[in-house]
């Protein structure tokens, strides 16, 4: 039998009060798909990052075919035959895809000119083989999720890896995209490739995976192959209790209307979407998903919603209220909630204590309102009740934002959104990156909220998530919004298919 | 809790004591390779600067470099970067110096008319940068850099006999007229020196900086945009109108660092009238950073420096080893916030992952 | 269009210098400086770091240069202005990238640093030469100038003709061939080499990955933070060698504040050119020669008023096409104020002429029609353990 | 005779002038400090005859070094300091200073037993008048300020457009092109009184004379004074037009003139010392004469008078008469005219001529 294409022994990884990987084995055999399963914070992504050389292990052995290397930078793996694509993707926007993939192995001539002609043909080339083409020339700012995506495993393959690794590929893709990358996954394999991903999604694992190891606290904890194990059965060794799923729908929506848009347009500037001509109602007590693939608008939707992108023509309306003209502030005040997707950048000041973070988009409400003026104590005191109801695990309200672990910090911000009994909520993405646990919380929220009459947006890539917990589900394509279904009555595949125009065709 | 907040007040105060003694070993080792006594040199500063007249200049020098420092801190605060405290002062003060002058009023009416002036002049010199930086995206360090030198066109242009100055026979220097004495801000007086009365008053606005800062709704929108413009623009606040605000409001800071001077000691501007404040105060905001009473400690550091300094002329020893010292004592502050800031980060996390796992074994217990 | 309107208006406002080969050469004696310490901030930003030291390095440069200058030789001198100021791009580093102080606060310090330094390091090194005192330094040699042989003498006849527009082109040509110096033609050559490198070589492309995504680039074996070292110290060396331009071209002498705020003009330039060094040098050369018509003959203001009214009446009839009600009536009242400036008074204040390359860099900036496009890294500083 | 005074005057600078370099000379040994050679070498001249006094002076912005102003004053306090075996203090202004540092500095150097204590520049007006009422037994000299009003303060004022005049008349009778220039550093009145009195002096040769004037920078920006890449553009830009003749009252800026001058092959004037002497071996055969401020004179004569108590209170105007402005002939380039020029002089001296001190 030859040497296994990588294999970890050993692996340990402590970081300040937490240990991220405890004594984890895994034995990848070459030209296999071999998966590797966990929740959130099971470590499997510092596993990764150790095999890729991003982090180094405090103790532990890499050996490729069967010898020991060091691994102390991403440039030791991609010596090694190592590639990666992460999850959030690694492309310098400004920069051209060809300078993308290019980047740390470029062609080069004479006093380090970069032979630009040589690179374009050996993408074009790759882009062939592997029938993943690409547009060289083209700005990577310019490119949607699917085709950046591309770009990250057309980087690796350009770097002559025989080693790959994705971390959660999935999980930004729709339906047809996935099944694009796996069939591409497969032929790697096939190429003689070995290939290891990450992911969360069960039945993708089994259709594609060779063999898949299960990773749970630090450790991992099994080693199987799709034909030995069901999906309930992986899901009980991942979480070591039932999984969850969503709440079936229980409530009446009630008649009055939560949010409208009528005709909305918008003009996108730059690389945005416009919007042409939305109509929309949610009413209260009511979850309206929104499935698309992204960069279709989603985000223009959101940003009109909210007051940051005004609509060029048509209203937007809070009940009867128009507030079109309205400031963000204004809509805030009017019970306006947001869940959004990228908690860094638009939900939490990272450099704050909990406490004031509980104040960010309530500052204008009561109880931390009082005019001009900020009340601290009714925030710290309402903040120590956010963490006590939502299980937000931390020593103190008084500690950074950063420090909290990414589902903490989700739950801090979806106890906060729900503290000012909003009457609308926009939920971009809201289990994205969170582990399956927390996931079950945060639907049990949602559908508490609904119950308690919210009007709900859901915008998700998740069409599990769509399908489990929205009463009504709206796609948008292009900017506007191109048929209701009801969820009932759908399943994922004609979902995906009308979110990539198929079914109109 | 109690504990780890006074272990934080004690990191926060390491950095700055780091720093000053570094600054200082520095400065005895240049002063000992140029071949000076370093320690008898070092020992005649501190002796000069610690005399009540040296206190009392140093306080009065502190007040300008104050408002300066505030001026700087409230743009830092929101990520802006005010170059034109400069042009927005020396603008602000000649005018406050003009308008004081040609009118008559009861005293207090009278002083309060200067302020307006003065902050509105600076204001609204900053609120041109902040109206293209908001309309047009032109960056503030760019236009404001460009606004300094209008601003000095400007005062040049009107600061001309027959304009709105006056030169005094057989004196080369041209001044605006006097501003009579009931627009003066009378002083305190403190071992035989007099105090600006004014410093009380950048005592108050340093209050009511941190008051506004911390205990009131626009205060959280300006740090909240200042930590993460994306997410307070989510949370509701019109970032625009923010960036607009924050330079109205930093310029009108900025056009009062001159009124100390104005109206507690020379009631005419001219051309002898003090330059320059405006780098100044962005160092000794860094220096504090931000913060009111950090930029107190640091405008009476840098103040007290400079006062202290002037002994070396007198030792034989140049002058500029104060400006090197500076220098060194904002970038080893720098870097031993930022230690500390490491450590500290550190041993939050350490807290939170030790609650993590707690609840998670819990869990497991339960 | 422009040579056109210039040459015109040379003609209706009587002030030939407005295209003179004087004012040519002048503009790029005035323009070099800037457009080195504006290359000085384009390396660094481009790779995600903000250099507001680049006005304390080329002060370093001026003292560098006067002090190896006027003891060996003007090209020791740049030499040694280069060094310096590379010293000090890499302790920006060092404060920046290993230390992770701000960026901005780093470079505050250096300028405060630089000033003090200058006049430190002249008690000690030019106090007592011959010339030399706390405040400048001896008499520096000069770097040699060229002229394209023989051109002038072709180009002469033509431009005594003075034919509009083909005389002023003659001028123009005659003042950017005759009498450059070798260190103007250098600035040229590293013009086109700052693009050369930064965008058709390999490290030029991980330089600037480090500027837009340093986490993309540590992924691929690029190392962001020694990236940023590099970038910082060749920021550093081009700002020393305009400080040097300085000492050995524009002047023979070291004095004290002679760099006055050039290295922010500089960094403004970068904004202005969009982060790309064609633009960046334009706006350099716009600066530069709005200083040289000032300085050399302030009467030439005048033609720039006539200028201005032209430029703003061109905005209003856009403005009037775009139906932007606000922008018509601001642009409009801009051309009738200028336009009338010049028919009623026909001189601009000597006090309101030294603000000319300031006022002229702010409208052009505030009405050009720009999308800017900042390097996405800027002012972050990049730490491995943070970018998972 | 006014002409053999200044000659003596010329002489006297350039003794002042050697003098200096001769002690810097001492203090370029890199092991003793740096900034004034006469206080290092305090210790050694405790036995000094007249131990009572001790020389201060308090410089303003520019402070020693810039070849000019600031060094004719150190100059004539040095000459006298080392005349009489006095002690030497000297310290310097910065841009930020307020009224009251520059009190306080004057207070410290007479707390510190400085006695007299020259103020150079107009800016320490107020302060000398403020801190020599604190200090009755000192004296107080005040360099280009006559306001002040005080038992033990000296104002030494000059009159500067005089000596301007003078030049105004060399640049005149020498322009072949009928086109001359005057560079000012900064726009503040005391520059303008050199601009005036060339003009003057210009227009009284020649009326039909043109004169471009310009200012490198606007006050409070005074980096016209210390950008000689300025001046040299600014002098560049006058030849270009037709001048041949150009004076710069600039400062430092004022060699970028002295350069400009000797690439084109114009001729120059400098100002404050004998720039002849002053500037760079390289560009002297340019400067055809400098207008003399002859700081030194009025340093070295108020120290020496404090000494000996002769000293007057009040202001001591330093005008062509006095000797105080003058201008020079080293290099020979004028020595045809100095008999024309000196009518000129005395035309003045006897008031037949009032010259201007201000442009307007």
């Amino acid at each position: 039998m030859p040497a296994p294409a990588i294999e970890l022994r050993g692996i340990t990884k402590r970081y300040p009060g937490v240990v991220a990987n405890r004594d984890v084995n895994l034995r990848v055999e070459s030209g296999t798909a071999h998966a590797v399963i966990g929740e959130n914070g099971a470590g499997k992504s510092t596993l990764m990052n150790i095999l890729y050389g991003m982090v180094v292990p405090d103790e532990g052995e890499i050996l490729v075919e069967g010898a020991t290397i060091p691994m102390s930078s991403p440039a030791d793996a991609i010596a090694a035959g190592i590639g990666m694509v992460h999850q959030h993707f690694k492309l310098a926007d400004n920069l051209t895809v060809l300078e993308n993939v290019i980047l740390g192995d470029e062609p080069t001539g004479r006093v380090g000119r970069i032979d630009f002609e040589a690179a374009r043909a050996r993408i074009v080339e790759l882009g062939d083989h592997y029938r993943i083409p690409i547009e060289p020339e083209a700005l990577v700012a310019d490119l949607s999720v699917g085709n950046r995506q591309r770009v990250e495993i057309i980087k690796v393959l350009y770097r002559g890896a025989r080693v790959l690794i994705l971390d959660e590929p999935t999980s930004v893709l729709v339906p047809q995209e996935v099944d694009e990358l796996l069939k591409n996954l497969r032929r790697l394999t096939g190429d003689g490739l070995t290939v290891i991903f990450i992911s969360h999604k069960l039945d993708e694992v089994l259709a594609v995976a060779d063999e898949i190891t299960v990773m749970r606290n630090a450790r991992t904890v099994a080693h199987t192959r799709p034909a030995e194990i069901t999906s309930r059965e992986l899901a009980q060794l991942m979480v070591g209790s039932e999984l969850p799923t969503p709440e079936p729908r229980t409530v009446e929506v009630r008649p009055e209307v939560g949010l409208r848009l009528r005709s909305v347009s918008t003009r996108g500037r730059g690389h945005e979407t416009s919007l042409s001509d939305i109509d929309l109602t949610v009413r209260s007590g009511e979850i309206v998903g929104i499935a698309g693939v992204e960069g279709n608008g989603q985000a223009e939707l959101i940003e009109t919603i909210l007051g940051l992108t005004d609509p060029v023509s048509g209203q937007v309306l809070f009940g009867e209220e128009d507030v079109t003209e309205a400031a963000t502030s204004v809509r805030r005040r009017l019970g306006l909630a947001y869940i959004p997707q990228d908690r860094h950048r638009e939900a939490l000041l990272l450099d704050a204590a909990l406490w004031e973070n509980r104040i960010l988009g309530h500052q204008m409400h009561p109880p931390i309102n009082r005019g001009v003026w900020i009340d601290r104590k009714a925030a710290r005191e309402d903040t120590e009740r956010i963490v006590a109801d939502s299980d937000v695990r931390t020593p103190s309200i008084e500690v950074l934002a950063s420090a909290l672990s990414g589902g903490n910090q989700q739950k801090l911000i979806v106890g906060r959104e729900m503290a000012g009994d909003p009457r609308v909520l926009i939920a971009a993405h809201p289990t994205r990156g969170v582990d399956v646990g927390a996931q079950a919380a945060i639907w049990t929220r949602l559908s508490a909220v609904r119950r308690a009459g919210v009007a709900v947006l859901l915008v998700s890539a998740d069409l599990e998530e769509l399908i489990g917990i929205s009463d009504r589900i709206l796609v948008i394509l292009r900017g506007r919004l191109v048929g209701e279904f009801d969820p009932a009555a759908i399943g994922p595949e004609d979902l995906g298919a009308a979110m990539t125009g198929a079914d109109a065709a | 809790m109690i504990e780890t907040r006074i272990e934080r007040l004690l990191l926060q105060l390491i950095a700055p004591v780091v720093a000053i003694v570094f600054a200082a070993l520095l400065a005895a080792a240049i002063l000992h390779f140029t071949g000076a006594d370093a320690g008898s040199v070092l020992g005649e500063v501190v002796a000069f600067g610690t005399t009540p007249a040296s206190l009392v200049a140093v306080l009065n020098k502190a007040t300008t470099f104050y408002l300066a420092g505030i001026a700087g801190a409230i743009g830092f605060r929101m990520l802006l970067f005010n170059i034109g405290i400069d042009g927005q002062y020396r603008l602000a003060v000649f005018f406050a110096a003009v308008v004081g002058a040609s009118v008559s009023l009861p005293p207090v009416l009278h002083v309060t008319l200067i302020v307006v002036v003065a902050m509105a002049v600076g204001a609204g010199w900053a609120a041109l940068a902040g109206y293209i930086k908001v309309t047009r995206g032109v960056s503030e360090v760019i236009s404001t850099i460009m606004l300094n030198a209008v601003a000095t066109g400007i005062i040049a242009y009107l600061l001309a006999p027959g304009r709105l100055a006056e030169r005094v026979a057989g004196s080369n220097n041209i001044r605006t007229p006097p501003i009579p004495s009931s627009g003066w801000f009378p002083g305190f007086g403190v071992a035989g020196k007099e105090v600006f009365g004014f410093t009380l008053v950048a005592v108050a606005l340093g209050i009511a900086f941190w008051i506004l800062l911390n205990r009131t709704r626009f205060g959280f929108e300006l740090r909240a945009s200042g930590l993460s413009l994306r997410a307070a623009a989510v949370s509701g606040v019109n970032s625009k109108r923010m960036i607009f605000v924050t330079m109205v409001m930093s310029g009108g800071m900025a056009g009062l660092v001159g009124i100390p001077q104005l109206l507690g000691s020379s009631h005419q501007y001219g051309l002898d009238f003090p330059a320059g404040f405006g780098f100044t105060g962005l160092a000794i905001a860094i220096l504090g950073r931000n913060h009111p009473l950090g930029v107190a400690f640091g405008a009476l550091l840098w103040a007290w420096l400079e006062r202290s300094s002037q002994i070396l002329d007198l030792l034989g020893v140049s002058r500029e080893i104060v400006t090197i010292m500076q220098a060194t004592i904002v970038l080893s502050v720098v870097v031993a916030y930022e230690v500390v800031r490491r450590v500290n980060v550190r041993r939050q996390q350490k807290l939170v992952g030790r609650s993590e796992h707690e609840g998670i074994d819990n869990g497991a217990a339960a | 269009m422009a040579l056109l309107l210039l040459s015109a208006v040379a003609d209706i406002a009587n002030t030939p210098d407005l295209l003179s080969r004087g004012a040519v050469s002048a503009s790029l004696r005035f323009a070099v400086p800037i457009v080195l310490a504006g290359l000085g901030g384009l390396w660094a930003e481009r790779c995600g770091v903000i250099n507001i030291g680049l006005e304390g390095m080329m002060i370093i440069g001026t003292w560098m240069g006067a002090w190896a200058g006027f003891q060996w030789s003007p090209w020791v001198g740049v030499l040694a202005a280069i060094a310096g100021g590379a010293v000090f791009g890499a302790f920006h580093a060092l404060m920046t990238v290993s230390f992770g102080v701000d960026q901005a606060v780093s470079g505050i310090a250096i300028n405060v640093a630089a000033l003090g330094l200058g006049r430190f390091l002249s008690s000690i090194f030019f106090e007592g030469q011959p010339g030399g005192g706390i405040s400048q330094s001896p008499h520096v040699g000069q770097i040699a100038n060229v002229s394209v042989p023989g051109l002038a003498e072709v180009l002469d006849p033509i431009a005594e003709l003075e034919t509009p527009v083909i005389s002023d082109l003659a001028e123009i040509a005659i003042g950017m061939t005759t009498g450059v110096s070798l260190l103007t033609l250098l600035a040229a050559v590293l013009v086109f080499l700052s693009w050369w490198v930064l965008f058709r070589t390999s490290f030029g492309l991980r330089l600037r990955a480090c500027g837009e995504n340093p986490a993309a680039a540590d992924s691929l074996g690029v190392n962001p933070n020694r990236m940023r070292y590099a970038a910082l110290t060749v920021s550093g060396a081009l700002a020393g060698l305009g400080g040097a331009f300085l000492v050995t071209v524009a002047s023979s002498i070291y004095r004290e504040g002679q760099v006055a705020g050039r290295g922010f003009i500089g960094l403004a330039t970068v904004i202005f050119g969009n982060w790309m060094p064609g633009r960046l040098t334009i706006g350099a050369l716009l600066f530069g020669f709005t200083d040289a018509l000032r300085t050399r003959q302030e009467t030439t203001m005048t033609a720039l008023l006539i200028v201005g009214a032209v430029v703003f009446a061109f905005l209003t009839v856009r403005a009037i096409r775009t139906r932007n009600r606000g922008a018509t009536f601001a642009y409009a009242i801009a051309a009738v104020g200028l336009g009338w400036w010049f028919l009623g008074f026909g001189v601009v204040p000597s006090e309101f002429v030294g603000f000319a390359p300031h006022l002229t860099t702010l409208l052009v900036l505030s009405l050009a029609h720009q999308r800017i496009r900042p390097p996405q890294g800027i002012g972050v500083p990049y730490r491995r353990s943070e970018a998972n | 005779m006014p002409r053999q005074r200044t000659i003596l005057l010329v002489l006297s600078a350039v003794l002042a002038l050697a003098a200096v370099t001769a002690c810097g000379g001492e203090s370029a040994d890199p092991t003793t400090t740096t900034a004034a050679p006469a206080t290092t070498a305090a210790p050694t001249t405790t036995e000094a005859p007249t131990p009572d006094f001790k020389v201060a002076v308090a410089y303003d912005l520019a402070g020693r070094g810039d070849g000019g102003f600031n060094d004719l004053a150190y100059n004539g306090a040095e000459q006298a300091a080392a005349e009489l075996g006095l002690e030497l203090t000297e310290v310097t202004a910065k841009a930020e200073d307020t009224d009251q540092d520059r009190s306080d500095r004057l207070r410290l150097l007479a707390d510190s037993g400085h006695n007299p204590i020259i103020a150079v520049g107009f800016t320490y007006a107020g302060p000398v008048a403020e801190v020599a009422a604190e200090y009755p037994d000192v004296w107080f000299g005040i360099v280009d300020d006559g306001t002040v009003e005080a038992p033990n303060v000296a104002g030494l004022v000059f009159a500067e457009e005089e000596g301007s005049f003078l030049v105004g008349v060399v640049a005149a009778l020498e322009s072949e092109t009928g086109h001359v220039g005057f560079i000012g550093g900064v726009n503040v009145p005391l520059i303008v009184k050199f601009e005036a009195g060339y003009i003057a002096g210009a227009k009284t040769v020649n009326p039909d004379i043109e004169i471009t004037s310009t200012y490198l920078s606007q006050p409070p920006d005074f980096s016209g004074f210390n950008d000689p890449a300025k001046g040299k553009e600014a002098a560049k830009g006058m030849f270009d037009a037709g001048a041949d003749i150009v004076y710069a009252a600039a400062g430092g800026s004022g060699g970028g003139l002295f350069e400009a001058a000797t690439e084109g092959g114009y001729l120059a004037i400098g100002v404050d010392a004998d720039q002849y002497y002053t500037a760079a071996p390289e560009v002297r055969d340019v400067i055809m004469t400098s207008m003399l401020k002859n700081v030194n004179v009025a340093t070295h004569t108020f120290t020496t008078q404090v000494v000996d108590g002769s000293v007057q209170a009040g202001v001591n105007v330093f005008d062509l008469e006095a000797g105080g402005v003058g201008y020079s002939t080293s290099g020979g380039l004028i020595d045809h005219i100095v008999g024309e020029v000196d009518a000129y002089a005395e035309q003045i001296i006897s008031g037949e001529i009032a010259v201007p001190s201000s442009t307007s």
